[in-house]
């Protein structure tokens, strides 16, 4: 055994031991932190499985935003603890599902040990196609030309889901601010942490962003890292969520998918196939896409954290 | 034992893991969490496809890896929508319970537990 | 290099402990955080070792989200708060 | 000269892990919250630090150099600020009425350590 690969084991052991912690921890609040030490560690994980584009996404997503989000729940749904933990289910009930669990987990594990020797791989056909696109990272060119179908769909699940999270504000809010109104001493210390770490972030973002044309990045995790900064300075109270109806947020909203579509109707009109790009122009067109979608997603993401509407437009 | 067969392991036993925390922890969140910790599990398992499928100069396969980042993005997009319903229900119900014999979900709110 | 990465990892699960034990919830989060920062150097560390320099830009995302999540910890009050739901 | 910049990175690589293990050391053993937060930070500031210092001659370019250095500064401003912040909330919670935290509120005259 080398040591590599008893590092290897190492962290899958801390891995599997943070997510033991997050099922049978007392508190909800205790596992949530579990979690966002668990996606940390994910992000480990991936790096180690060399995806690199996975791991900048776990890192933003799974230990950022997630963690922001099981918090912020949980701390409000403390006051309900008490009476839901009374209702653990009884022993036969826990031991039908550990069987249950040990058998999937089971099947999961013999289908990972028997996956076949020679793996099957499109590695060679993404490398063939990539001079098509002129882009560098070919996870980039899987999710914005190859599969761009998926990613164009993906976008407007992320609306359905906001809609969805909108839809369940009480009439009389509908059109008001969501989330609560943070109020922060502007001279305070997470004020003046909201002023220091935005500007860097936001470099940093759109760097992730450019990155991803070439090298590992994207706009996926870049759009996270705005939308991150974003809820920061919302949590400072520096500034407020915009208004659900705001005609300017909307627009950021489907600004993504609505430039994904121009172009892939663009693709049915002068060339072959819905999203076929131009060869020509296939570089400038993605990276325009790519833009237009970190908004949307850094948008999309930060209101899905704040919530559903609390307050009504008319204060 | 390679770094794919060792991490795949521990994806399979994460999903079990997942499962379980999702069938016995009786509070909502709990599940919702659960259920993230069984998608990354599948995730990982996806991710080990990608990396025994390295191939033609990249560290691995890239067309999983666009998968996993796809499914990441609206594994967060539930969470949120699940935990905004949770929020609301607790809003109207005073309680987070599951159960339909609860008090609770009866429009009462009782100090039973 | 590689033991120096060992070490941290051996590291980061020993502030697991304080994560697992609490008591508080502070210093749950509290380990959270140094799990971050050894998290950040396990990364730069790993980046050496497997030659791949864009590890360094995970990195910087940890760097950026894992104050993110003490932040909205401490907004959300988290700090064994008395038993109420959150006027709002 | 590679020998030289080898044994400097070897040197503050593992003078950080050491400091990753008095932080760690000290998270474990130290008896309440804010002396816990006192140990947390030297293995925030200075042991990343020190990492970062010893794998600056192997970044390779200057902008692997820069973002090194970069990921550092963030750690140290934000580490410091959040430090604070979570030092105040335990200060308010043990200020409350808790049990077992009067070491913490006596501690807490002379500002939370950062």
């Amino acid at each position: 055994m080398t040591i590599a690969s008893a590092l290897e084991m190492a962290l899958a052991a801390v891995v599997l031991g943070m997510a033991m912690w997050t099922i049978v921890a007392r508190e909800t609040f205790a596992a949530a932190v579990g979690f966002v030490v668990y996606g940390l560690l994910l992000a480990l994980v991936w790096v180690r499985l060399d995806a690199v584009d996975v791991a900048l996404t776990e890192a933003a997503i799974g230990g950022g935003l997630s963690g922001v989000l099981l918090l912020g729940a949980a701390a409000r749904l403390r006051a309900s603890e008490t009476r839901a933990a009374a209702e653990r289910p009884g022993g036969i009930m826990r031991l039908g599902a550990a069987a249950l669990s040990a058998t999937v987990a089971a099947a999961f594990g013999a289908s990972v040990l028997l996956l076949p020797d020679a793996a099957p791989t499109l590695a060679p056909a993404a490398a063939a196609n990539a001079v098509a696109t002129g882009l560098g990272n070919p996870v980039t060119n899987v999710l914005m030309a190859f599969r761009a179908t998926d990613t164009l769909l993906e976008k407007v699940v992320l609306l359905l889901a906001l809609v969805g999270v909108w839809s369940l504000a009480p009439d009389r809010l509908w059109g008001g601010y969501p989330g609560a109104r943070h109020q922060a001493d502007p001279l305070g210390t997470l004020a003046f942490l909201a002023r220091l770490l935005p500007p860097v972030g936001i470099v940093v973002g759109i760097y992730v962003v450019w990155a991803g044309a070439n090298y590992p990045g994207g706009a996926f995790p870049g759009g996270t890292i705005l939308a991150a900064m974003w809820l920061l300075v919302i949590m400072a109270g520096l500034t407020d969520t915009p208004t659900i109806s705001s005609r300017r947020l909307r627009l950021v909203l489907i600004a993504g998918p609505g430039v994904f579509l121009v172009v892939g109707l663009g693709g049915l009109c002068v060339g072959t196939a819905f999203l076929a790009y131009p060869v020509a122009y296939a570089k400038p067109l993605i990276i325009a896409i790519e833009i237009a979608m970190t908004l949307t997603i850094a948008a999309t993401l930060g209101l899905l954290v704040a919530g559903a509407p609390e307050r009504s437009a008319g204060r | 034992m390679s770094a794919a067969t060792v991490f795949g392991l521990c994806g399979a036993a994460l999903a079990g893991l997942g499962l379980y925390g999702l069938i016995v922890n009786p509070q909502p969140l709990r599940k919702i969490v659960a259920f993230n910790l069984l998608g990354s599990g599948v995730f990982i398992i996806f991710g080990i496809v990608a990396r025994r499928g390295a191939a033609a100069g990249f560290g691995a396969d890239p067309v999983p890896q666009a998968l996993v980042i796809t499914g990441m993005v609206v594994a967060f997009s539930a969470t949120a929508l699940a935990v905004a319903l949770l929020l609301r229900l607790f809003q109207t119900a005073g309680s987070v319970t599951l159960d339909a014999d609860s008090p609770a979900n009866m429009g009462t709110d009782s100090v039973d537990a | 290099m590689t033991a120096a990465l060992g070490f941290i990892l051996a590291m980061l699960a020993l502030g697991l402990i304080r994560v697992l034990r609490g008591p508080d919830d502070a210093d749950r989060m509290m380990a959270a955080q140094l799990i971050g920062t050894g998290g950040i150097a396990a990364l730069l560390l790993l980046g050496v070792v497997t030659g791949v320099p864009a590890t360094v830009d995970v990195a910087l995302t940890v760097a950026l989200l894992a104050t993110f999540a003490s932040i909205a910890f401490v907004k959300k009050g988290g700090v064994n708060a008395p038993e109420s739901p959150e006027s709002r | 000269m590679s020998l030289a910049l080898d044994i400097v990175t070897i040197t503050a690589v593992s003078a950080g892990a050491f400091f990753f293990l008095a932080g760690t050391v000290g998270l474990l053993r130290f008896p309440d919250t804010l002396t816990r937060l006192h140990a947390l930070t030297k293995a925030d500031n200075v042991g990343l630090g020190l990492v970062v210092l010893g794998l600056l001659p192997q970044a390779g370019s200057l902008r692997g150099g820069f973002k090194l250095i970069c990921v550092w500064l963030l750690v140290l401003a934000a580490g410091a600020t959040v430090s604070q912040l979570i030092a105040r909330a335990a200060l308010a919670s043990g200020a409350s009425g808790q049990q077992g935290h009067s070491t913490v509120r006596a501690a807490g005259d002379e500002g939370p350590p950062t």
